[in-house]
């Protein structure tokens, strides 16, 4: 079954949170709007056309350009982009889902995007979202156990963020 | 001993206190030097059992001074003791657990009649002593005031306080079937071919011997029993907070407890003192053609008793190379539902053997009659009675 | 000479029972838990030694056995695991000094009394004398069973039957005993 | 990574006798590497296992943001450093996804021998260093012993015997030094006979079978649901592995070759009649069916080598040229999970047309096997953790990158 069918198959009861999609891309993708996520997954699953039965990882994906040449030439806009790839071990067939949020809630620096959580789910998106929290700060609703999962629990910023700055020490160690 | 002594020193009791000196010095000498070579024999057969040399540069071709160079470091290592370990208690703990081990050799003949203390009841006391080991370990646990070594205590006395009930159980059958606790004459009873001794007595002894052998690998912590210093779990059990000099006295108390259970093994089971073959009865060398050729005898069965006691030892290293280790239930239940049965069921298979063997219910029962008739029965028949029966009357001692 | 009359016998007969009191007090004394059980160790293999020394090796290695081997490991046992935190040390008030004394005492001054208005107190046989009567195995096996094998040839018949013990009985009681304790221990146990 | 003393889950309560919380690691001889463990025992029972990671954290996906494709292959050898090769054929086949790359025969060949000669390696330290939690500790000397030739083959290729950077995108950093498959052939007919030792110390041994068998039991349903994969969702009984069932891309590199899925299908294994047999007690998805799966891998994987060194031998010319170390990457995504030794080892590159990677992700299959391992502990005894995590055969490597 391949992604064009996926595509039709979620679109035919659930097309209000399908916001886009690129079938031609190397990883064929489908764009989810965040609040229908825990639906199409739901979706995506149960029907036995679909049974995406292993959801392998999350990532959060960070598109900012920190110095402001650069930014100009750019033709994306800043956003925060969560990837899940997902297959199914019966149909033998893959799909990605993509959810694109805003770099800071309501543009206030500092707020964490909000998206639900999918751990309910799949149980391995528990660890795995944990560590997009932990790296890429973004906040999961509904999350069984939301604490940092990599770095430390009183770690103060998101690594993996573009603009993120070191801090200068921890506990009296040095980190720069 | 304590008679030779006397009339060199005046004073009588001088004289005892010397020969309890001389039988002290003797005993520490063979446990000191047993525990030595074993760390070397525990390095050289793990060795070869991974395919691997062991020590070969220490001194010499095979690494003979790989225990004392081990003995040196620990001498020189640091003794540490953790901020609130209980002072007493954790500098006391190996040494209450030597003292067990050691205080067991007391009652172990090492040739025929070369025993410190010849007690009528020395299985018994053995039982009882060995029983103490478990003391140095609990507290020596307890002491360290961490939680791993806490929990390596609690198994270890779980397991050894459990297993003391089949080890009773298996000694017992020799005992019945040799008619007497009295090692040396446990010994003596099995005398001549090896197919007098006491495993070959009847298929029930037989397997009394694996059933012991199993109790003693757990009651001793040895191989596939080693719960208490399970290092994949508790780190290193009771030991963990033990290093250095102490460390190496807990470990002389497990090699001299390892050796004490081999050598009580060869005595009841494997003919203690006696070869396979009488070689020492064709050569005369018995205390009546002379005191020379008795001492070259009880020499020979020297040598056979600790020899038999290191096979036993090295088996127990055989066992920790190859085998993985047990859990606490396992442990547990192997005690309960497979050691106590079978030791049961092998004390009365041995009961009923004996019984038979000795003529059923009109047999030769001589040993149940009192002291007075069998004086008067032995002076009226001028003599000819059965070794066990005289031995009984503790009259002739060979 | 004087080092002559010194039975080395009496002692160690001393030593022994001087470590045995002066521990039993300890344990007294002492207010950490932990401390306290290891002290009676020390002051219950003393009066084993006490045994050994004189002759009676079975009893002396029953005692190690029942007493230090068996009891004592339990008592370790419930130690180790309720002396954590504060629970280690308990301090013993004043008025229950008071009280312990006067009862301790009283009880001092009962066996002293006993112990001294016994008429021939004899001391104990020496060695050499102890060695002559072996208490090997079999006897000590038939007085298990209640047959006196000592005193079979008593004069008169009359006390003959009195030699008869009930020891086998006992210890059949005493089986019974422990079966209805572990069925106690077992229905008792906490429902997990 | 401290946590403070007032953190709800780790105060101790002072006079609560029953329960007991104690800290296995992170530095604790049976957890591979730098794992801590905080164990809730009440007595010997474990009522509830809390794994604490990110000790060996050392930011490798941030790295990746600032080094080029090519740059990155020595990170990915200290992702998973017991089998480097496996990692770098994952890293290197996604870039090739990415450009969009054909490699020629002699090049596959290459990588198949290498994939297969790291999965014997890897799966000789799991099996040896599950013998040392369990307490024996002879077979890890006779599973390093054998490990240390292949080590020495891999030091022949590539120069390394454990950071190798030999499979890099675009092919081998260089092709195989002559004598090199005859010191190959001879390691792998000399090593059948270390295996059987291996089986008759551990596999068939009476006390290994009563430690492992139905302990740490994963369904299949739990397996899939916590994103478990490799020998531990084989172990389950998922008939499912990467080699056969995987992408288009990575299946053609094994197309081809005749090997059949490890994996007890409704209790039996495929020809498993000259395999060791499956104890009683063994419940399908149990600690012993996860390390047996591994062990009947390890002979699996030496007739694939073998397989591969024909077709090597049938091939001639250069094995791939390597890409430049400022190789331009396209805009685009690219995703691709490979069977490492561990389970399936994902890796993701965002390209955005300069040299250096806009996004670089590793998907650790030690990870999620990891996350399912309170599921698999609760209710245990404190002497089945080690039993169960030494099953998983972790790399903490790997899962904290």
């Amino acid at each position: 079954m391949d992604a064009k069918s996926i595509l039709d198959e979620i679109g035919r009861d659930h097309a209000t949170w399908i916001v886009g999609s690129d079938l031609a891309a190397i990883d064929p993708w489908i764009e989810v709007a965040p609040d229908g996520l825990p639906e199409v997954c739901r979706v995506l699953r149960d029907w036995p056309a679909l049974r995406m039965n292993m959801l392998h990882c999350v990532t959060g994906v960070d598109y900012f350009e920190p110095d402001e040449k650069k930014a100009a030439k750019v033709d994306w806009q800043p956003r925060v982009e969560l990837i899940y790839h997902l297959s199914s071990l019966v149909h033998k067939h893959r799909i990605v889902l993509k959810v694109r949020l805003p770099r800071w809630k309501g543009g206030v620096e500092g707020a964490l995007p909000e998206v639900p959580s999918v751990a309910g789910i799949w149980s391995t998106a528990a660890w795995h979202e944990r560590e997009v929290f932990d790296l890429m700060g973004v906040r999961f609703t509904g999350h069984p156990d939301p604490r940092r999962i990599l770095c430390p629990e009183d770690w103060q910023g998101h690594p993996l963020r573009k603009d993120y700055q070191p801090p200068s020490e921890y506990h009296g160690i040095r980190v720069k | 001993m304590a008679e030779f002594l006397a009339d060199y020193l005046s004073p009588p009791w001088v004289a005892e206190l010397a020969a309890a000196g001389v039988h002290c010095a003797l005993l520490l000498a063979l446990v000191l030097t047993a525990a030595a070579a074993f760390t070397w024999a525990e390095r050289k057969v793990s060795g070869r059992i991974q395919d691997r040399l062991g020590p070969t540069r220490v001194g010499g071709r095979f690494g003979w001074l790989q225990s004392p160079a081990d003995g040196l470091k620990l001498l020189a290592k640091e003794d540490l003791m953790p901020k609130d370990a209980d002072a007493m208690l954790f500098r006391l703990a190996p040494y209450l657990s030597f003292c067990a081990s050691f205080a067991v050799f007391v009652a172990l003949p090492l040739g025929d009649n070369w025993v410190s203390l010849r007690m009528s009841t020395g299985v018994f006391f053995f039982l009882a002593v060995a029983g103490l080991e478990v003391f140095g370990v609990i507290l020596g646990g307890y002491a360290s005031s961490s939680k791993w070594s806490l929990f390596g205590a609690m198994r270890e006395a779980a397991q050894v306080v459990s297993y003391e009930v089949p080890l009773a159980m298996c000694v017992v059958v020799p005992v019945m079937v040799a008619g007497t606790m009295d090692l040396v004459a446990i010994g003596e009873h099995q005398s001549g071919w090896f197919g007098n001794w006491l495993i070959f007595h009847d298929p029930f002894t037989l397997l009394t011997f694996f059933v012991y052998l199993t109790c003693a690998v757990a009651s001793v912590n040895r191989a596939p029993f080693d719960l208490a210093e399970a290092e994949s779990e508790l780190v290193a059990g009771f030991l963990t907070e033990y290093s250095g000099f102490r460390w190496s006295i807990f470990f002389m108390a497990e090699y001299a407890s390892m050796l004490a259970v081999s050598i009580l093994a060869s005595i009841l089971f494997f003919g203690g003192d006696n070869g396979p073959i009488p070689v020492a009865g064709w050569l005369g060398l018995t205390h009546r053609t002379g005191p020379l050729a008795g001492y070259l005898g009880n020499l020979l069965g020297m040598v056979n008793i600790l020899t038999k006691g290191t096979l036993g030892v090295i088996f127990m290293m055989w066992l920790r190379w190859t085998l993985p280790r047990l859990r606490i239930d396992q442990v547990l239940t192997t005690c309960l539902k497979y050691c106590i049965p079978l030791a049961a069921a092998m004390f009365v298979g041995a009961m009923l053997w004996t019984f038979v063997e000795r003529g059923g219910f009109s047999g030769d029962w001589s040993i149940f009659r009192s002291e007075s008739d069998l004086r008067e029965e032995a002076s009226a028949e001028n003599m000819d009675l059965s070794p066990s029966v005289a031995h009984e009357r503790g009259g002739l001692s060979p | 000479m004087m080092l002559d009359a010194i039975n080395w016998h009496s002692c160690f007969f001393l030593l022994f029972a001087a470590i045995a009191c002066s521990f039993a007090v300890a344990v007294v004394v002492s207010s950490n838990v932990v401390r306290m059980a290891f002290y009676l160790i020390v002051s219950l293999a003393s009066v084993a030694a006490l045994f050994f020394l004189a002759g009676a090796e079975f009893v002396g290695a029953m005692q190690l056995m029942i007493y230090v081997g068996g009891t004592l490991v339990l008592l370790a046992f419930g130690v180790m695991l309720t002396a954590r935190g504060p629970l280690v040390s308990i301090p013993t008030g004043g008025g229950q000094w008071i009280l312990a004394t006067i009862v301790g005492g009283s009880l001092l001054v009962v066996l002293v009394q006993t112990a001294l208005s016994v008429g021939d107190w004899r001391g104990p046989t020496t060695p050499q004398a102890a060695a002559e009567q072996p208490a090997n195995a079999p006897p000590l096996g038939l007085a298990m069973l209640g047959v006196r094998a000592d005193q079979l040839d008593e004069s008169n018949p009359r006390r003959r039957e009195g030699m008869s013990g009930y020891l086998l009985p006992f210890e059949i009681v005493s089986v019974h005993l422990l079966v209805v304790l572990v069925g106690a221990a077992y229905l008792a146990r906490a429902k997990r | 990574m401290t946590t403070e003393r007032n953190e709800p889950m780790l105060v101790e309560q002072d006079v609560h006798t029953d329960e007991l919380l104690i800290n296995m690691g992170p530095q604790h001889p049976s957890t591979h590497g730098v794992l801590r463990l905080v164990l809730r025992t009440d007595g010997e029972v474990v009522s509830e296992v809390v794994p604490h990671i990110g000790y060996l954290h050392r930011s490798a996906e941030k790295i990746g943001e600032n080094v080029s494709a090519r740059q990155w292959v020595p990170y990915t050898d200290r992702l998973d450093y017991l089998a480097a090769m496996n990692m770098n054929l994952g890293w290197a086949m996604t870039v090739e996804k990415l450009l969009g790359l054909e490699l020629p025969e002699r090049a596959k060949a290459v990588r198949v021998i290498m994939a297969e000669l790291g999965r014997i390696s890897s799966h000789l330290v799991a099996a040896g260093t599950y013998g040392l939690d369990l307490g024996s500790f002879t077979p890890f000397l006779y599973a390093f012993r054998e490990r240390e030739k292949i080590l020495d083959l891999f030091e022949a290729a590539c120069g390394a015997r454990l950071t190798c950077s030999y499979i890099v995108p675009g092919g081998v950093t260089a092709d195989l030094p002559p004598g090199w498959l005859e010191q190959c052939e001879a390691f792998l007919d000399q090593f059948m006979p270390t295996v059987d030792d291996l089986h008759a110390v551990l596999t068939n041994n009476a006390i290994f079978i009563r430690r492992t068998a139905a302990v740490g039991v994963l369904s299949a349903e739990t397996a899939i649901d916590y994103g478990c994969t490799g020998p531990v969702l084989r172990g389950s009984g998922v008939d499912w592995d990467l080699r056969r069932d995987g992408e288009p891309r990575y299946r053609e590199l094994y197309a081809g070759y005749r090997f059949d899925v490890i994996a007890p299908v409704d209790g039996r294994y495929p020809n498993a009649q000259n395999y060791p047999p499956v104890p009683r007690e063994a419940v399908v998805g149990d600690s012993w069916h996860r390390y047996y799966v591994r062990m009947i891998e390890v002979i699996q994987s030496m007739s694939l080598v073998r397989q591969a060194i024909e077709r090597y031998r049938r091939t001639d010319g250069p094995p791939g040229t390597p890409i430049k170390v400022a190789e331009r990457l396209p805009k685009g995504e690219a995703y691709l999970e490979t069977e490492a030794p561990k389970g399936q080892m994902g890796f993701m590159v965002i390209g955005d047309g300069t040299k250096v990677p806009w996004r670089v992700r590793a998907r650790s299959s030690c990870f999620s096997n990891l996350s399912v391992a309170p599921v698999l502990c609760r209710g245990g005894l404190v002497a089945d953790v080690p039993a169960v995590i030494g099953s998983l055969d972790l790399v903490l490597g790997e899962i904290d990158r």
